[in-house]
């Protein structure tokens, strides 16, 4: 009983930590937005969002990064069933999702600045490189986490630590997702609108 | 928590997606786009929270959702402040109108430049 | 192999050597003092590795206490310049050493000496007053000051390898980017801001957390100790306000790092929007600072007066309109920078906004007086002294607060008179008082109160002969940050009344030195129980020297002050013990915060190599972190009541 | 001492002080409270204006402070104790309301004094203005007039009785213009070009400054204004200068050369023979290039 109380306790304690860590992401992105839409059409001669985005890429890391928003959720499922089967092989097309999506990304990046249009070269790229790339750090950083958390379920199996670090990852996942959204519209969309 | 939650969830968002990318690809007037996509992200942003976050689904008393309400007020400050700003700022500082600059520009490449 | 770094890092000018000479030598006295005695062992063991927030707490508070003591050293040299030097060809400070020293002067006093001294409070009284055994994350905490402790280190390694910023505390670029300040200085300041931002964001959630869950059974929002909700405001403003630092420190140092264009003056950059977003993030900062000293006060004058805080409810919500406000006048800091009058407007009107919560506050504090039993110790003395200085910075704010008087005041002196009016009759004032009032309940004696009262009178009368004077100045139309003017202005002998205040200010210090000294020689005599001051909240319910636990028993709380009215109803506190868990002491706090220099040092430096490997290190480090299994030890019921009998038998 | 000898000392002390400082710098010159223009002018009264209407709050607060310190101090035994009083309901809503109420007042006084004294539109007079365009350099000042097509450093002479239109930019860290006895400053920033409009009502010398740091010259960055009687002597002044023959010139090229750093504190006079100079350094540091702003601008009253 008094145990029962304590994980409560626990539980309550750092999901709700977590929770005000993701509140303070909000506002550092926020500030990374705010100056990308003051900086847009900075561009110093170089090219803008419109010359340079390749929307299809974009619309299928978007997809990819949604779906991998929701098997990560399917995993928090098969975790409650503890049915482990399932859960480990959602967790792995979260992690091959999220992998496809920094790929993407990186070439997307690397492309760009081969063709000379790096960070560089105009407040405009200085602004989105630093915006989309953040939120690429952070998928890096989870990835890193969603290893440490196989890592420790191969080590100790299903412990009640396991299940609330899982919900933390899961709450981060969505949350990147949430942030995507935002870059999807105000980076991608508005910027290749005409 | 169930996996209905979690499937709602994923078929709203992606439809969602769908349409602002449908809408931006079909050109309509840019200030009528912008409000469209900015809806569309909001709405979409309601339903991961509800769907996948599971936000206001905490017992009481809420210190996910009363810290989530304070941090987008926050933020919206913080941003619609900032664009304003240096809007007006940069409205207010500029040296030339659009149209002194474009005369001035073309000036500029008649010398040469 | 060293990047950037070679031997002309080295320091040349005199001034300077001294300096670095100095402090090296009393490094290295320390060292060789500690190692003589053998106390290696145990500062790691009690100290460094502790996660016990009254000792994260004294390890906050004695690292501010160095770092004011050497910003003290910088504004005498400051003063000392304006006030004697300022009229002749020749000073021993060149104009690039006098701004480094303003810049590090303005660095110091906010980011090592007064967040640290609030976190350091905070750290002391917060588990206390909500009855709590600890905080939420007992290592997070610890690795929030060993980043704070790491940002202090860097920024002054800067003595002597480099040079420091000399853009002013907030480096405006374009002046903070490559093309006018090529050399570390400026990656100096935004590595250490960096690296102790952090923390303060971490311990920000940290603290909102363990208020939010780990409240006394029984105390409700409404029946917390007001400096509990002061500290709640305070920290909502840290996780909302730092994390703008973060990302604008992010920025200007990728514009140095990556060859960016975020704040340069050419290829797009907008220096406006710097400016713009470090103010989102500094007004804030200040109400970080001066809130939880409001919260002090809050405690003190209820306890010297014998009386209930007046108007609980009031100051509450005066606390959260504070808040809320704080976050919406940002361009108060820049009218001068060309927006149009709505904006202007619109911005100075929410600023004098501001100034009804905070009336209310001080006519409350004073109305607590009223028919009370006020007693007149040091901290009531500063008390009074906060309110005539506060209500003085409170005028001259509201002043600047108007666009058009700003207009004609802005970057004078008028307006260094000013902050300095707030930050230190508030803040510091604040903190002076908290010193004066919590020392017995950690250490069993009070300080020297005759000692305390001269130290008192001379911050006092120092303050103002230092502070007044730059009002006028302002008026007659002298600058900040200036080295140097025509005697034909007038403005010496305001600046020589400046430099005398600066002086007496140090003697208030140095007698605070000498009270510290002299109060621990006669400890004996200045021994107190564990509630000398007739204390109304639960924090004087502990025993002196408070268990490592805090309480033995976790009764539950009935009141607002909750300790008085246990006393007036002379309830028992249980006596039935249980076992009890206590954090075990960790390494990682100190290590994180190694690997957190190595890696700013590194990017200051362009050693790439040591930037890799630190931050390699780093994140094995927090990985590593997380996976501990001997986190906690079990102190059983029966040492508990061993302990109690041990602690409470001495009570006079 | 006894403790009421604290408090009364707590609240003499900051009067005290203030009147020395107050008696001294009386004796001395104070540009902000003797301004010689309107704009200074109106910024002193909103001053004196502000400072007065503060005084209802903080004559209140230190009697109040001062009174209730003493009256109650633990000594006296026979004042009243309440030591479980928690509020007053009344009293608190009348020190929520006498703040709101103050603060009511001095929002109108401050909308209307921040349209009129903003600088970015220009002093009504029917007197034709004066325009001069600013350069702040490290580390010296250049004022340009076009339209008399000169070009000074470090000095600037207009006409008493006439407004100055200025538009002040920089080619170098963030300045700030600031002459205390005309009134209003602004920053001067790469890339911006900000408005500022003073008037000289009076003939006579003063001292403008860089009031944002800039760099190691920071504190060199002084000037003197020259306020000539009347609009006849600038003219004339200028037709003076200009029949001058054989004096240096400003243009484009020669510019590149005079920007660079210097510590260099000397008046100079120059003609200006490239009229779009100011334009051309403005610019420089264009911050965007695709023309946008949007036409929706509440701040544009002009």
């Amino acid at each position: 009983m008094k145990d029962a109380v304590e994980e409560k306790f626990l539980f309550n304690k750092t999901t709700i930590g977590f929770w005000l860590y993701l509140m303070t992401d909000c506002i550092l992105f926020a500030s990374l937005f705010a100056t990308f839409a003051v900086l847009r059409h900075a561009t110093a001669g170089g090219p803008s969002g419109s010359q340079i985005f390749e929307m299809p890429l974009v619309m299928a890391e978007t997809i990819i990064l949604l779906t991998s928003s929701f098997t990560c959720g399917l995993a928090l499922v098969a975790l409650k069933a503890r049915k482990i089967t399932q859960m480990v092989v959602a967790l792995a097309s979260t992690y091959i999702l999220g992998a496809a999506f920094l790929t993407i990304e990186i070439s997307e990046f690397a492309k760009l600045i081969g063709e000379g249009n790096g960070p560089a070269h105009s407040a405009f790229l200085s602004a989105f490189f630093t915006l989309v790339g953040t939120h690429g750090l952070h998928i890096f950083m989870g990835l890193l986490w969603l290893l440490v958390l196989v890592a420790m379920l191969m080590r100790r199996g299903i412990t009640s630590k396991w299940v609330r670090q899982m919900t933390l990852f899961a709450l981060f996942w969505h949350f990147l997702d949430l942030v995507w959204i935002f870059i999807f519209t105000v980076v991608y969309l508005m910027g290749v609108a005409k | 928590m169930t996996i209905v939650k979690y499937v709602i969830g994923f078929v709203l968002s992606l439809v969602l997606t769908m349409t602002a990318y449908w809408v931006t690809v079909n050109g309509i007037d840019k200030t009528t786009l912008y409000l469209i996509l900015a809806v569309l992200a909001l709405v979409q942003m309601v339903v991961q929270l509800i769907f996948f976050l599971h936000l206001g689904e905490e017992a009481r008393p809420r210190y996910k959702l009363a810290t989530f309400l304070l941090m987008s007020f926050m933020l919206a400050i913080i941003v619609v402040g900032s664009i304003w700003i240096m809007d007006n700022m940069n409205y207010n500082m500029a040296n030339m109108s659009p149209n002194e600059k474009n005369d001035y520009m073309l000036m500029q490449h008649d010398k040469g430049f | 192999m060293f990047g950037r770094l070679t031997l002309d890092a080295l320091p040349h000018d005199p001034v300077t050597i001294g300096g670095v000479a100095g402090g090296t030598v009393g490094l290295l006295i320390i060292i060789a003092a500690m190692t003589y005695f053998k106390k290696w062992g145990w500062l790691w063991r009690e100290w460094l590795t502790s996660l016990d927030p009254k000792k994260i707490g004294v390890m906050y508070i004695v690292v501010a206490v160095i770092m004011l003591l050497r910003g003290l050293a910088d504004v005498a040299m400051l003063r000392a310049q304006q006030a004697i030097f300022a009229t002749s060809p020749n000073s021993p400070i060149s104009p690039d050493l006098f701004q480094q020293v303003f810049s590090a002067h303005g660095t110091i006093m906010i980011f090592f000496v007064a967040m640290g001294v609030i976190f350091g409070l905070i750290n002391l009284i917060v588990p206390l007053q909500i009855g709590a055994r600890d905080v939420a994350f007992p290592l997070l905490n610890s690795i929030s000051f060993w980043l704070f402790v790491a940002g202090m280190v860097l920024m002054n390694v800067s003595l002597g390898l480099g040079e420091f910023s000399a853009a002013g505390w907030l480096a405006y670029p374009p002046l903070s980017e490559l093309a006018y300040s090529p050399g570390t200085g400026v990656d100096y300041w935004i590595w250490s801001l960096q690296i102790a931002g952090v923390g303060s964001l971490l311990s920000g959630v940290n603290f909102l957390i363990t208020i939010f869950l780990m409240r006394r059974k029984g105390m409700t929002l409404m029946k917390m100790p007001i400096f509990v909700w002061s500290v709640v405001t305070s920290m909502v403003l840290v996780i909302f306000a730092f994390p703008i630092l973060t990302a604008t420190l992010a920025m200007l140092g990728l514009d140095r790092l990556l060859g960016m264009h975020f704040f340069t003056a050419d290829m797009g950059g907008n220096p406006m929007m710097y400016v713009n977003l470090i103010w989102a993030w500094g007004h804030p900062e200040v109400y970080i600072l001066v809130l939880p000293a409001f919260g002090v006060f809050s405690e003190i004058v209820p306890v010297f007066s014998r009386k209930k805080l007046f108007g609980y409810t009031s100051m509450v919500l005066a606390l959260i309109a504070i808040m809320i406000l704080s976050f919406t006048v940002w361009l108060h800091h820049f009218f001068t920078m060309g927006a149009g009058a709505n904006v202007n407007a619109f911005f100075g009107i929410m600023t004098m906004v501001i100034a009804v919560p905070t009336g209310v506050k001080v006519f409350n504090w004073i109305f607590t007086m009223f028919r009370g039993r006020v007693s007149f110790q040091t901290p009531m003395l500063w008390f009074m002294a906060f309110v005539a200085t506060f209500t003085i910075g409170g005028v001259t704010g509201v002043l600047m607060a108007v666009p058009g008087i700003d207009f004609v005041v802005h970057n004078s002196l008028f307006l260094v008179a000013h902050f300095h009016n707030m930050i230190i009759g508030g803040v510091l004032f604040g903190a002076f008082a908290a010193y004066a009032y919590w020392f017995p309940k950690f250490t069993g004696f009070r300080l020297h109160e005759g000692l305390g009262k001269v130290a008192f009178w001379c911050w006092l009368v120092g303050f103002l002969v230092a502070f007044l004077p730059l009002y006028a100045l302002g008026f007659m139309g002298a600058v900040r940050r200036m080295d140097h003017y025509d005697a034909s202005l007038g403005w010496q002998g305001l600046f020589i009344a400046a430099g005398v205040g600066v002086l007496i200010i140090l003697l208030g210090v140095f007698f605070q030195v000498v009270q510290l000294a002299y109060s621990v020689w006669k400890r004996k005599e200045l021994a107190v129980g564990p509630d000398p001051w007739g204390g109304r909240t639960l924090e004087w319910a502990t025993s002196t020297p408070i268990a490592e636990y805090n309480f033995a028993t976790l009764d539950a709380v009935h009141d607002r002050d909750a300790y008085w009215t246990v006393k007036k109803a002379h309830e028992k506190l249980s006596a039935q013990y249980y076992d009890i868990h206590v954090p075990n002491n960790s390494g990682y706090g100190a290590l994180i915060g190694a690997a957190a220099l190595g890696v700013g040092f590194a990017l200051i430096w362009h050693i790439w190599w040591l930037a890799g490997v630190s931050m390699i290190a780093l994140i094995a480090l927090v990985i590593s972190s997380t996976q501990r299994t001997d986190v906690e030890h079990v102190i059983t019921a029966r040492e508990v009541a061993l302990t109690e009998k041990r602690l409470r038998g001495k009570r006079a | 001492m006894k403790s009421w000898h604290a408090v009364v000392a707590i609240i003499l002390l900051p009067i005290i002080i203030g009147l020395a400082v107050f008696a001294y710098a009386s004796t001395q010159h104070v540009p902000v409270f003797d301004p010689q223009g309107s704009v200074g002018a109106h910024e002193k009264d909103l001053i004196l204006f502000t400072l007065a209407l503060s005084t209802v709050v903080v004559i209140p607060v230190f009697l109040m402070l001062g009174i209730f310190a003493w009256r109650y101090r633990d000594t006296n035994h026979k004042a009243a104790y309440t030591p479980d009083a928690e509020g007053n309901r009344w009293l608190e809503l009348l020190w929520w309301g006498i703040p709101i109420a103050i603060i009511a007042v001095l929002s109108v006084v401050t909308w209307v004094s921040t349209h009129a004294l903003d600088p970015n539109k220009p002093l009504e007079s029917t007197v034709k203005p004066l325009n001069v365009q600013v350069v702040a350099l490290q580390w010296r000042w250049l004022f340009i007039y076009p339209e008399q097509r000169i070009a000074s450093v470090n000095e600037l002479v207009i006409p008493a009785g006439t407004p100055v239109n200025f538009r002040i930019t920089a080619d170098g860290p963030m300045s700030a213009l600031w002459i205390p006895s005309l009134g209003t400053q602004v920053y001067a920033m790469t890339g911006m070009s900000s408005k500022l409009s003073l008037i000289a009502d009076h003939t006579g010398t003063f001292r403008g400054s860089n009031s944002n740091i800039s760099g190691t010259g920071y504190s060199d960055m002084y000037f003197n204004v020259k306020a000539l009687p009347s609009r006849q002597d600038f003219d004339s002044w200028v037709k003076a200068f200009n029949d001058r023959p054989k004096h240096e010139h400003l243009d484009l090229d020669q510019y590149l050369t005079f920007a660079k750093p210097t510590h260099d504190k000397s008046v100079q006079y120059l003609h200006l023979h490239d009229v779009s100079l100011y334009d051309e350094i403005v610019s420089k540091y264009a911050h965007s290039d695709s023309g946008h702003h949007s036409s929706k601008h509440e701040g544009h009253e002009e």
